[in-house]
């Protein structure tokens, strides 16, 4: 029995369930219609690397002061098969609401009182077992008090291509969830009375994944060479996905090395080129950034972190991999790492990387995270404008050099079969028209010139985002995919003199960061790994220590109440 | 003069006097002259070593990337661009050693390139080790007992693997080298050709009087279409059959499979996304 | 007890219920029952995928490395202790796809390995994108136009390489895996076993029903021995032949050749150099 | 003509010709004897990308005082075809005597006067243009007032191979070439007036590349796989070549990836593997560098280093991948960097690597160059060691955990065969016996676990060697293959308050390293890249700013006098 629980201002749900139970499109269907309805939605999953079995969940977040960040409380916990692992478990408080089906036992009803609901015996009149998670998604669009025929449009959609009896099964079971649902808010008065307001419907709901995505087709993307590997697939399904709107080349290569070195062959002839990998499918293509780094070209590369060494935690989170980004490939030459915060930030972060990359002929990096690439979150169409974009290379004439010293640095990046000169491009150090040399003092023109480029890019960086007051004492520094927890605990906290800083370009650092490090008196700097990379490189970029680390690397996400004790004991 | 891929200067060649790379460089230009190939339509990839120096002797385009890394870029370049003629241009071990991996896929890829392999059986730029092509029983300064393994036999697999063409020459015979480098740049679809070539300086076996002795030229009657008799060549040991091997006209090539290529056959280049699109596609996610 | 290869403990298997990879589980541990070999004694390799979770389902040593490199440690490992029993097993994208040059470098290479490849025709653990041996046309959320590439015929690739021996089963006869399992393991040299086996989950096309239907066991009559059979055998395409289909077993095998087996065959992990030596090889570039 | 040249402390003699014309041979037959005879002898060779024609050079530098750097300064040039390039000619000096061939011309005899010998003539006679090499060979001895027998040992052991009469035919030559020289002496006086020592006879002549061979096998190395790849071919080549002498596995890899993978399967099973490759092949291993962070195993990697980024310049020097080598393989885990300076270096350090490897089970990374690689120089053998090694691996019993937790923090390495326990190992996140696990406790202390072992490997340190007083103000450091040349800059400038600190375990950094900086109150740092990598790894480990940073990135190896103007200037 419930008896009249009122969530008005902020509610968490989490469905914990198997691989293969439905949990994802529960997410998306919740997700989907709530945003629809104008509730302001955050969600995001976490899940085992395995395609059956083991324990997954979601956690759907809706709230009235736009919270961006998971929560490690959880209000209403739905198991679809009441075997809540460990960590799940770990997570239930006194203050959890379980609704579980009547037949289910198991871990979760041992410990704790549990709403009894029957949703098993509901799914089986619908159909099947399978509807289990559409009858729950039903359910919790009646707690949120949203029409049952919410759903349908969303469903259409989804089940569609199995065609009109799937739907209408599907439509079906939703219905009866959602009248089990409505049953209990009524009879029970378990109401979620949160704000629907017309700008989160005008908000874009996208996940991490999309936003990469439909950031690299606006900066251009024609071409994507890659192998699968979590969390970095999703950009690539992406990307094929939105082939069938635009020209996009789209290719699954044999390895990462083909991959990459496809990439740099497609930037040459004129494409616009990304790869998405994760951690140890990129560090097969270290020596190909290496050639990217000699020969001067433009490439856009996706890494979406999760935990290593190795194979690691596939399926799981870490900002472990920023030193090997930072350094992988043999050699010196410059490169940019931006990393997304939010999904506006994926959208106009990975168009830029394509500008970025063309403008000044350097690889560039695009740093997100198993966390970043599954939550879903909306994004205001007029933070991320898509801008024309423009590409760099220019017509040959018959004198064409292809590393022409130049007063600005750059040498005019011709593309073969457009002009009159001939474009050559070598990995061995070479001359301006790309031919072989072993004299030094080239060598020492050559890489000057390389080298030059950084502190162009460095003065065209992306502004880091400040947060708070303009004259802090204490800085909190964050990076990539933390940004929302970072900002929800920090804004929990307030405390006085102190201001929240997220970097998005992350290498090279720009001016503003030197300055506000400059006049911080303390620096913490948050990241999810455990020797604090970020924080090395900013000590390294500024000259400035970093008074705390905190840090994190059991392969999840930061926590709001986690970040708010931290923030809290910083005193 | 607009096709002679010769340049204007003087090009240092850093290649041993008598290597057979100069014989291979001379029938690659000779072909693509009488095939009135415009350079300026033309692209060389190539890895690292000798062989792989020779698109910097010929006065195209080039992409001189990484060693064993010459079939990537070279099919990217023609996905990019398919009006362009493209070349992979590189040494036996960078093709079949370190290369190994995109030998394979790419021949399944089936691009429209030709992969033209300078098989000296040695490796020649790192001074003189195994190749995967490198007779049984050849010692070096690494293999002190000498080689054990059956070398690499690139025709089989690229038989095994179906290949839309396959041939070898040896440079020994520069017009015929010559001949069938031009049938593999006209045909459509992967193209490869094994042209045997001596290096004078680390292999002291597979000289050009070994070579000569121990190759033949297919009959004129020879059918290379047959995969099966393929296969019987292409294990031939006493003496390597030169010529076209193996040859299948009608399989997928990849550029035409990406779909950018079916309303229009403009390079990808000259292409910009359609911004409204972008916006529109942006707006499927909108909650209005 | 000791060679039963069972946990003392229950494990959890993170394969999906009906897969393919059940059967091949058990299938191998069968095999080794039956060979009475030792776990003490037996080391599996593996990639990364579906496939290559099996070492951790049976009570044997593991090194269960990186995607695609199954097949280098397996090598090393019976270079370093050539009485050990070592199987490389993982899946068709990890031995063929990823790992495609250690695939056919390990052929010639000849290491006395069994290299067990679950052909799901699919990438499995990543959720149902094509591998090398997927069925051309097949949709997948990255080939949404279908694939068009051949798939990658590894039966003919190790023929055509002339691996010392090469088979290939369905997993929907246990039996017959089973027994040609044990034959791999027991033949010496380089053994290759292509397993079919079907993935419930993402691939809707390779099922139990249609392996069973495209598939046909080669007549006691039939000869291994003869390369060009073999040959003929392996691309088959209407329904592929299960069984040996190729061996030889007069190849050199890797570890024999190492030179550090002539003298005694003691595991090197037992040796010592002797530092008398070592200071002798120093005075010889003495000035004295 | 000569007329009375006399060197009396320090000669420079350096042969220049083209790829093919056995400069090799004439570096090896001179340090060889010289050395032999008890001189001082250091040698240094600078050679192209190809197997025939171009420019190559060979330095050989006899002195009293121990001068074991590369000077620019040539006293004596022999140009074997007198296309001396402009790298060399740039070093021809007013001072320097051209000693040529008659028939020869070129650029280096118009510029200058230049004293012609019949080399080719004498060498025609003794049977050809080949023996072109021994003629100057013998012609160098004479100088040395070393007799005309004094290289029939060595003519015996190279070219016994290839049957006496080769070896009487270069004897021959060799007398010719030594009664040239004699006439020239004698008649001209041109003399070489430099100390014989009994003790330079009883070091051991060795190269980079031998240093690191002999090093190995004293490790216990057991195994090879490699890849050729210039410069660290010869260390591959040097434990081939000792394999007939030793139990070594030696394959040559199909690529890098194998090789490394095969290096890590041969320490699974209880062999003692090393792989040797230079910056693009290592960028090929840096998944497998991870790999060995996550299984916890030992690993020996010896990279050469060479200019990158890419092909760059393959056979020539640069210190360029210190920060690759530091961050290669995603995800976070230890490893050690070492890095000699001297010949006894390399041993010792090659052997110390095999220990930390198999003790801390990390990987351990020997790091040189093309420079280290190619310099010939004695060593003093009491100052290299070779002691018993220790194989730290267990006999297992049937409870055995691969990643068991200790109270020492080091899991015992079983190996499958020896006892009775599973040795399982597993690139995912693992439980203490090696199965995958995805739990978060786990990965927590196995991260634990694995990072702790940076702290114990530090408390081992290698020491740096300090040369110069210890109340310095002034430090400078260096690490690697400048050793010696930095030395002899510092030794030459003598400048009061300085001290010199050369690194030989690069990272993790010794409590010594620590110690040194924080007392000094200028750290300049010199280093053969242009980002002065070090010095940024120095900042980081010791929180202490570097002062000054002395680059240099054009392909060649710092000069005497070069440094010796650096270390004038800083004041
Ligand atoms: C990743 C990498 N590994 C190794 C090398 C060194 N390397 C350069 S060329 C070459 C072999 C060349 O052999 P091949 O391809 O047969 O060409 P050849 O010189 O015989 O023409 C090697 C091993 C390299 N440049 N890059
Ligand atoms: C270097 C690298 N690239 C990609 C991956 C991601 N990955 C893991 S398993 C796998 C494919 C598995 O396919 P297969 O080998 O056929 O095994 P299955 O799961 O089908 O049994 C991929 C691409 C990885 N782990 N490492
Ligand atoms: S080493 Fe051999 S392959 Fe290389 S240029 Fe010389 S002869 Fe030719
Ligand atoms: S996804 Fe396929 S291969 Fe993997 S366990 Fe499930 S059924 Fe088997
Ligand atoms: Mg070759
Ligand atoms: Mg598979």
């Amino acid at each position: 029995m419930v008896k009249n629980k009122t969530f008005a201002e902020d509610v968490s749900i989490v469905f914990g369930g198997e691989a293969g139970q439905g949990i994802a499109t529960i997410e998306q269907m919740c997700a989907t219609i709530l945003h629809k309805e104008g509730f302001h939605t955050f969600s995001v999953s976490e899940y085992m690397s395995r395609v059956r079995g083991g324990s997954n969940s979601t956690e759907i977040r809706v709230s009235n002061g736009k919270k961006n960040a998971f929560v490690e409380r959880i209000d209403i916990l739905f198991p679809l098969d009441c075997a809540v692992s460990g960590h799940l478990a770990g997570r239930i408080s006194s203050d959890t609401l379980i609704i579980a089906d009547e037949t289910q036992s198991g871990k979760c009803a041992e410990a704790r009182e549990v709403v009894r609901v029957p949703f098993l015996e509901t799914a089986e009149a619908s159909g099947g077992k399978i509807y289990l998670n559409v009858v729950m998604a039903g359910f919790v669009l009646a707690l949120f008090e949203v029409s049952d025929s919410a759903a349908d449009d969303f469903l259409k959609n989804k089940f569609g291509r199995k065609g009109e009896e799937v739907v209408k099964q599907n439509m079906e079971a939703v219905r009866k969830g959602w009248a089990l649902g409505e049953k209990m808010r009524k009879e029970q008065g378990l109401q979620i009375v949160l704000e629907r307001r017309d700008q989160e419907k005008s908000t874009v709901l996208l996940n991490g994944e999309m936003a990469i995505s439909i950031g690299a087709v606006a900066g251009g993307c024609d071409f994507i060479a890659s192998y699968p590997m979590s969390p970095s697939t999703g950009v690539f399904n992406g990307i094929a996905e939105l082939s069938r709107d635009f020209d996009i080349a789209v290719e699954q290569a044999e390895d990462e090395i083909a991959a990459i070195n496809m990439g740099l062959g497609a930037w040459y002839a004129g494409a616009r080129a990304i790869i998405s990998t994760s951690g140890g499918g990129f560090a097969l293509m270290a020596e190909a950034v290496s050639l990217a780094g000699m020969i001067e070209s433009p490439m856009v590369l996706h890494i979406a972190q999760r935990p290593g060494p190795a194979t690691g935690l596939p399926t799981q989170t870490e900002q472990g991999d920023l030193n090997f980004v930072l350094h992988a490939g043999h050699g010196e030459f410059p490169r940019v790492i931006l990393a997304p915060g939010t999904i506006e930030d994926g959208v106009v972060l990975t168009q830029r990387a394509f500008d970025l990359a063309d403008k000044f002929q350097v690889p560039v990096f695009v740093l997100t995270d198993q966390f970043y690439m599954d939550m879903h979150l909306g994004a205001q169409s007029d933070m991320m404008p898509i801008e024309k974009y423009q590409k760099y290379f220019v017509e040959t004439d018959e004198q064409y050099l292809r590393y022409k010293y130049t007063s600005d640095g750059l040498s005019p990046r011709g593309i073969p079969g457009f002009g009159k000169g001939f474009v050559c491009v070598d990995s061995d150090e070479h001359e301006e028209n790309g031919h072989i040399t072993e004299s030094h003092e080239t060598r020492v023109q050559m890489v000057d010139k390389r080298m030059a480029r950084l502190e162009m890019i460095r003065e065209e960086a992306i502004l880091a985002e400040l947060v708070g007051p303009q004259d802090f004492s204490t800085l909190i520094v964050g990076w990539g995919s933390t940004y929302g927890v970072m900002r929800e605990a920090f804004e929990a906290v307030e405390k006085p003199g102190t201001a929240f800083l997220h970097i998005k370009q992350v290498y090279p650092l720009g001016a503003d960061v030197l300055e506000y490090v400059g006049r911080a008196s303390r620096v913490v700097v948050v990241e999810n790994n455990i020797t604090g990379q970020f924080a090395d490189l900013l000590t390294k970029e500024t000259g400035r220590k970093v008074d705390d680390r905190i840090v994190q690397y059991d392969g999840t996400p930061f926590s709001v109440e986690k970040l708010t004790e931290e923030f809290e004991n910083l005193g | 003069m607009s096709n002679t891929y010769e340049f204007d200067h003087k090009q240092d060649i850093a290649w041993c006097p008598g290597c057979g790379n100069f014989g291979i460089l001379a029938a690659l230009k000779m072909a693509l002259r009488e095939l009135e190939k415009d350079p300026q339509q033309v692209v060389l990839t190539s890895g690292i070593g000798q062989a792989a120096k020779t698109p910097q002797y010929l006065n195209a385009h080039y992409f001189n990337g990484l060693h064993g890394r010459a079939i990537p870029p070279a099919m990217a370049i023609k996905a990019s661009n398919p009006g362009l003629t493209v070349i992979a241009e590189s040494g036996d071990g960078d093709t079949y050693g370190e290369g190994g991996n995109h030998f394979i896929h790419g021949i399944r890829r089936n691009a429209d390139i030709t992969n033209i392999v300078h098989n000296n059986m040695i490796y020649g730029l790192t001074k003189g080790q195994a190749s995967p092509t490198t007779a049984e029983g050849m010692k070096t300064a690494i293999h002190i007992r000498g080689t054990f393994e059956e070398p690499f036999n690139p025709i089989a697999v690229a038989v095994a693997l179906d290949a839309s063409f396959v041939a070898r020459t040896n440079i020994g015979d520069l017009k015929q080298t010559k001949e069938i480098l031009k049938q593999a740049v006209m045909h459509r679809g992967y193209a490869l050709v094994d042209v045997f070539q001596p290096c004078v300086v680390f292999n002291k076996l597979n000289t050009y009087a070994w070579f000569k002795e121990h190759t033949y030229t297919l009959p004129e009657d020879y059918d290379p279409t047959d995969r099966q008799a393929a296969f019987a060549k292409s294990i031939e040991e006493e003496k390597f059959p030169l010529g076209v091997i193996y040859k299948r006209e009608d399989k997928p090539i990849f550029e035409e499979c990406l779909g950018v290529y079916d309303a229009n056959r403009d390079p990808l280049y000259t292409r910009y996304h359609n911004r409204e699109k972008i916006v529109e596609v942006l707006d499927r996610y909108k909650g209005e």
